[in-house]
């Protein structure tokens, strides 16, 4: 049998980490965090996650960087803001979630084979490169590229939005597409 | 070794209210400037203009005054008294072209000690904006340009008499009369 | 003066305080700056000032160094400053050549660089020296006091407090806002960690206090005004109609079941609602005083007959059969009005108690949403054996098949709710974690049912108190860690249909839990009064941020206010458990008792006066002085103030346009030369 | 009145039902709405995800284009659209980085960017600007009889409740009673619908649906009535599934704009109700032939 040592030792924490999420404007009150669990007890989706929104913020606080960017947790996080209004401590935690899954994807280490992020990025780059996004190619392309097999179960579902005339595989394109390319390029240079 | 300028505040604090809260922020451990002197009074009702235009005329960038809020003064009424007297000398002041921001009455209750930091810092960070009053300088100047119009008046004709070079030089003093009758 | 002035010989210490100054404040670069100023004769840093080798060196200095004047820089003046006048007057000096520079509380505490810190202490210490060359001999002004007392508030805290200076012989006024005296406490079961009777303790307090010759207590009555200041207070009380004769009832409650109202219908406040009593009532069994009352709301004679006041009037519209009941004894009069008792008194205790937090405002718990979702308050009565319900938990909603009530079999008790929140309350209201133990444990006697209690933290730092959550632990009550995200009334398994399920982070173990229970109470937090502001400006006192009282040091004065001769005591300083509420009920008569029995108060000679041949009789002043304390003589064309009217406030001295007017101790040459001198070092 | 209207890709893609009726029932209540020109995708909760900055970029130059064409307000009815134009403009405001960010952004193509142009949802405008009477005027054809659960979804009261309670919303309860409809109790009526993990994650993201659709069966209503598109398609689109895990749960799921033209004599057919995967049954009082008189109470 495979045993995974579950003791973690100083050299497992990023040291810094934390710090530098709750430095991040909008994070900051991470800080005040009592570990109550009231996020996890309202998320609807928090039964689904490798680690509860509570340990998710205790991690980033100690440093666990690995553990928590390479969580499913932050991928599952659906922005419903139920943690955020109800957070004893008014800790923005749908924005902590937020920070995370843009650290996991700038750096890549996001859980393989999770459509979430994907999903994520193929919208970006939709948004980038027309302006507007069409929700059937879309998923079309996410199914592609995460779980073909996927796509084959959403037939059903496909023709029955043919049938009621809600199905479009046409690009709509906006015509300041350039002008918008160049202001998302700005931020690249800002950086 | 030459020192970052840093403007000074002298601060009227009344003692129920906003000398508490001071001592509430100490106790506290909260952190501000360390610019302001703070003068403790028993109500603001107690400050009398002569005191803020003596601190300005002595140097001072900045002129806090700290009483209970209204309706909860110590002694029923003392801070509408303090707030009266201060309408007039803000006009007062603008007449002298001293910026609005220099002189400040606030409102602050002795569970306040979070204001204290917070109003402190911000004026601090005004006057750091304003730079310096120097009013002292400017009376120098002030006198050696009523002296050079003596001596040309008396150049020109010997008698025109100067009444507002009396004013100019203890603006202080004349102010007494002006504002004390509220 | 003047010639005094020549002579000053100044003595100036700056204390370490250990390291509470040394650490920001270079303590012996201020006393070498300081021993350069003009008239300083000796200046040294030391430890400890306000210790007693710190005092006897500023005795010894006075006579060996022949000063005439004394300035200390170490805490706040309203910490120490009589301490060291008192130092002063021994070496010798009329304590008023004193004077004190705050470098604690105004600089090395809120100050983070040492350069800044110590230059800052320079400048106030320099012109405390410039100060304190004009310090003038003055006289301590004593003023008698009023031996009698008033407590506010008839709870625990109010009634130990007028128990405890009854029995040393004061006369106490006690005013109730409620027909009866009790407060919550009356309310309670049991008390925790000892379950002994809530009622079998506090009843004998209350008939006591209803009997005590030393005690007039005024129920349903409140303080409307109160002017004076200490030893000689005059309050002025409004008591409230209650419809009945207190001198002619004597509790024999026959126009209670005499009334035209066969069956209570009316919403009951002392059972929070869950019993109903009738328009003429007695709140409960043990009130005290023993008298009943008319609620004119509800009472057919005054039903829908309002003045033009909206006051209710008589509308002689009832058949009156309470009138007829009560009989030759009289008791009852329609045509009550209400009065107002003036009274004086020299010291007064605030113990006005708290409220709880209203649990509507946590939509997410359900509570006026699910009937079977509780407040702690109800549990206390429902477990009651003198409760609407005789002490049977039985459950607002749901019947069992047979119609009979429904008992609870498993019970949710949320922890918390209102407080350490910073959307509610951010306190922490103490005594939840412990009351909510004590509703467990009765609940589990009562019901047997399984109860669970979801904390955040356990808080029991008081005698027996642990070893109370461990007997909990023992008797299988089960405890849950985490904040409860919401209660719903909809079932994802069949073992949650019809109960309520409180969806929680069990975060010892790391999952989340749908847990169904038949009941769930709401541990709501202690809040202070909805009225505390207005209650505050009444005595003059001030509020924490929170809205609680404030006391005058948070340690070393904890019943004093800012007004002297007012204490506080009770809940309404701050959230406390009864052993608590009433040590300091205790030490609040003791200060109030400190002031009686010394029979006299030492004031600040701070007053003003008028410098008769400089004063133009503009009369400006006169209308300024809250206290009227300023006299014009028409005659003489002048103003005179009454010294012992005068409260020292300034107000008319910073108002003079002819500045005839001096304050003691705060002389307009004596604040010019506090400027100049912080003015003087950069 | 009028509105620069911003429909978002949704309301032109798969919830073009929701532009359908909601176009005509606003202009029915005299409201005038203006598309906005070249407006762009707000990029929804995605875009957060991966680069906050742009994310702002993006969603601003829409705002910035309904200033440069002079309208003082934006009309957002997808709830996604709505949040996310509305926190562009808090972080803008709370947060100097994101402001300097969007002002270069902008400058490079010489737009400009003030943050006070307010966005604001179709129920906002009915109750605030529209008002109740206005609506109930307009019912020609009660919905009576019919049992609606109100469904807000999430993101129109959180985070920032601008124009409802956040715990409780009644701004779409109050125009259902106005309609004549019987308002059912629903509970869950901020509840999350499972936003895009119904289609990442279909485990985790149709349990949320099943939750509110079993719910409002189990409350007694007809039909759902939502604000949003992608709760509709979440509640509509997947009764396969969810039967096929669960139970059985099919009710009806259409846009409250949709019920409104209903009950102001409009068709069925005009309202696009015939897009719902899951048909609503006829109401008695539809006004099933009369097409002439629809078609003038629409004009």
């Amino acid at each position: 049998m495979e045993m995974t040592r579950t003791i973690k030792y100083e050299a497992d924490r990023v040291k810094g980490f934390g710090e530098e999420v709750m430095s991040v404007p909008g994070c900051e009150e991470l800080k005040d965090c009592i570990q109550c669990g009231t996020c996890s007890g309202v998320c609807p989706l928090s039964i689904y996650m490798d680690f509860t929104p509570r340990q998710v913020m205790e991690m980033t606080r100690f440093d666990f960087k690995n553990e928590v960017l390479g969580s499913k947790t932050i991928w599952l996080c659906a922005s419903c803001y139920a943690c955020t209004v109800e957070c004893p401590r008014q800790i923005k935690i749908t924005d902590i979630m937020y920070e995370l899954k843009q650290r996991a994807i700038k750096e890549k280490v996001y859980p393989r084979g999770l459509p979430t992020p994907v999903l994520a990025q193929e919208f970006t780059k939709m948004v980038h490169d027309y302006g507007r996004v069409n929700e059937i190619l879309l998923a079309t392309k996410m199914y592609m590229k995460t779980n073909p097999f996927a796509a084959m179960g959403m037939a059903p579902l496909g023709l029955g939005m043919i049938k009621t005339g809600r199905f479009s595989m046409i690009q709509e394109k906006i015509r300041g597409r350039a002008d918008l390319a160049r202001m998302l390029e700005t931020v690249d240079e800002g950086k | 070794m030459t020192k970052e300028w840093r403007p000074r505040i002298v601060a009227f604090f009344c003692n129920w209210c906003t000398y508490t809260a001071a001592d509430l922020a100490g106790v506290s451990r909260m952190k501000y400037a360390s610019n302001v002197r703070v003068i403790r009074l028993m109500c603001s009702g107690r400050v009398d203009p002569q005191f803020v235009l003596d601190a300005l005329t002595r140097g001072a960038d900045g002129v806090l005054i700290g009483g209970c809020h209204p309706g909860d003064c110590h002694y029923a009424e003392g801070n509408y008294k303090m707030l009266r007297r201060f309408q007039l000398l803000k006009r007062l002041l603008r007449d002298m072209g001293i910026e609005e921001e220099r002189v400040r009455l606030e409102w602050i209750s002795a569970a306040e000690g979070d204001k204290v930091k917070a109003v402190i810092n911000e004026m601090t960070e005004q006057l750091m904006k304003l730079g310096p009053l120097g009013l002292p300088q400017r009376f120098e100047e002030w006198d050696k340009e009523v002296t050079r119009l003596e001596e040309e008046i008396r150049g020109d004709a010997a008698g025109a008499g100067c009444a507002c070079a009396a004013k100019l030089q203890k603006p202080a003093a004349a102010s007494k009369s002006e504002v004390a009758h509220v | 003066m003047q010639s005094t002035k020549e002579n000053t010989r100044i003595g100036f210490y700056v204390c370490h305080c250990g390291h509470n100054i040394a650490a920001m404040v270079d303590c012996a670069d201020v006393a070498k700056y300081v021993k350069g100023l003009p008239n300083v004769v000796l200046s040294r840093d030391y430890k400890y000032m306000c210790s007693d080798p710190g005092q006897e060196l500023i005795q010894k200095d006075i006579r060996e160094y022949n000063l005439n004047r004394v300035v200390v820089a170490s805490c706040s003046p309203l910490l120490h400053e009589h301490t060291f006048r008192s130092a002063t007057a021994a070496g010798g000096l009329n304590p008023y050549y004193f004077h004190m520079v705050n470098i604690r509380e105004h600089d090395s505490w809120v100050h983070t660089d040492r350069g800044e810190a110590t230059a800052k202490a320079k400048a106030l210490a320099h012109a405390a020296i410039d100060r304190v060359a004009f310090h003038k001999a003055l006289e301590t002004k004593t003023v008698k006091i009023n031996p009698d007392a008033l407590v506010v508030g008839g709870g625990i805290a109010g009634i130990h407090a007028a128990m405890t200076l009854a029995n040393a012989g004061k006369k106490v006024y006690l005013v109730e806002r409620e027909p009866s005296i009790g407060g919550h406490m009356a309310k309670f079961d049991k008390t925790f960690p000892t379950l002994d009777c809530a009622a079998c303790i506090l009843t004998p307090k209350m008939s006591e206090v209803g009997a005590h010759p030393n005690i007039t207590l005024w129920s349903y009555s409140e303080v409307a005004q109160v002017d004076g200041y200490v030893g000689n207070y005059k309050v002025r009380v409004k008591r409230k109609p209650r419809y009945i004769s207190e001198e002619r009832c004597i509790g024999c409650m026959d126009c209670i079941s005499q009334c035209v109202f066969k069956e209570p219908k009316f919403e009951d406040e002392f059972n929070e609602g869950l019993g109903k009593r009738k328009p003429v009532y007695i709140p409960f069994p043990q009130a005290t005083p023993q008298i009943v009352v008319i609620d004119p709301n509800v009472c057919l004679n005054f039903k829908r007959a309002k003045g033009p006041d909206g006051t209710p009037i008589v509308s002689d519209k009832c058949k009156k059969t309470c009138v007829e009941a009560c009989g030759d004894k009289n008791a009852i009069d329609f045509t009550q009005k209400e009065e107002i008792k003036e009274i004086e008194v020299g010291t007064i205790i605030v113990a006005t108690g708290f409220k709880t937090f209203d649990s509507k405002r946590i939509p997410g718990y359900g509570y006026g949403i699910y009937k079977n979702v509780y407040t702690a308050l109800e549990i206390e009565r429902l477990v009651n054996a003198s409760g609407p319900t005789g002490g049977e938990v039985i459950l607002r909603e749901g019947k069992n098949p047979d119609g009979s009530p429904k008992h609870p079999k498993s019970i949710g008790i949320i922890h918390c709710v209102g407080s350490r929140d910073k959307k509610t309350n951010i306190w922490c209201s103490r005594v939840c974690c412990m009351y909510s133990m004590k509703l467990a444990h009765l609940l589990k006697e009562h019901t047997d049912a399984e109860v669970y209690n979801f904390y955040i933290d356990i808080r029991a730092p008081g005698k027996g108190y642990e070893e109370f959550y461990n007997k909990l632990l023992d008797e299988g009550v089960h405890f849950i860690r985490g904040r409860v995200g919401e209660v719903t009334d909809w079932a994802m398994t069949p073992e949650e249909e019809g109960k309520l399920v409180i969806r929680v982070e069990d975060t010892l173990a790391g999952y989340v839990r749908r847990i169904p229970v038949d009941m769930v109470v709401l541990s709501s937090g202690l809040e202070p009064q909805a009225d505390a502001q207005d209650v505050r400006r009444l005595f003059n006192m001030s509020c924490g941020t929170e809205g609680f009282f404030l006391e005058r040091h948070p340690k070393l004065a904890p019943v004093n206010t800012f007004t002297d001769g007012i204490f506080i005591a009770g809940a309404c300083q701050g959230p406390r458990d009864i052993p608590d509420t009433v040590a300091q009920a205790g030490a609040a008569a003791a200060e109030a008792l400190v002031l009686i029995d010394k029979g006299y108060v030492e004031q600040e000679p701070n007053t003003a006066f008028i410098l008769d041949e400089e004063c133009s009789g503009c009369k400006s002043c006169v209308p300024l002085c809250p206290y009227s304390a300023i006299l014009y003589d028409e005659t003489r064309k002048k103003a005179h103030i009454n010294e012992a009217l005068c409260k020292g406030c300034g107000t008319c001295v910073g108002a003079c346009p002819s500045g005839s007017i001096v304050q003691n101790l705060f002389e307009d040459e004596q604040i010019f030369s506090e400027i100049q001198g912080v003015l003087a070092y950069d | 009145m009028k509105y620069s209207y911003y429909p978002g890709c949704s309301l032109k893609g798969q919830g073009r039902a929701y532009e359908e009726s909601l176009l005509p029932v606003m202009r029915h209540l005299g409201i005038e709405l203006e598309e906005l020109p070249d407006w762009n995708c707000c990029g929804a909760t995605a875009y957060m995800a991966v680069d906050e900055g742009k994310a702002c970029v993006a969603a601003s130059r829409n705002l910035a284009i309904a200033e440069k064409a002079g309208l003082q307000q934006v009309l957002a009815p997808c709830s996604a659209c709505y949040l996310v134009l509305n926190k562009t403009q808090h972080l803008i405001h709370d947060y100097p980085h994101i402001k300097s960010t969007v002002d270069r952004a902008m400058a490079s193509v010489n737009l400009k960017y003030s943050t006070d142009i307010p966005v604001r949802h179709p129920l906002d405008v009915l109750i605030s600007d529209v008002g109740m009477d206005a609506i109930k005027q307009k019912v020609t054809h009660p919905l009576k009889g019919l049992k609606v659960a109100p469904y807000y979804g999430c993101q129109i009261v959180r985070p920032y409740a601008t124009f409802d309670d956040q715990f409780n919303p009644t701004s779409m309860d109050r125009i259902l009673e106005a309609l004549g409809a019987t308002v059912v109790q629903f509970p869950l009526k901020t509840k999350c619908c499972g936003g895009s993990l119904t289609g990442t994650l279909p485990e985790a993201g149709l349990r949320l649906s099943y939750i509110i659709l079993k719910e409002a069966i189990k409350r007694g209503a007809d039909v759902i009535a939502t604000v949003c598109p992608l709760c509709l398609f979440n509640l509509d689109s997947f009764h396969g599934k969810i039967a096929a895990k669960w139970e059985s749960t099919r009710i009806p799921t259409v846009y409250f704009s949709q019920l409104m033209g209903l009950a102001f004599g409009m068709t069925a057919k005009q309202m696009g109700l015939q897009r719902g995967l899951v048909p609503m049954k006829p109401l008695a009082s539809a006004p099933a032939c009369c097409a002439a008189r629809t078609a003038a109470a629409a004009s």
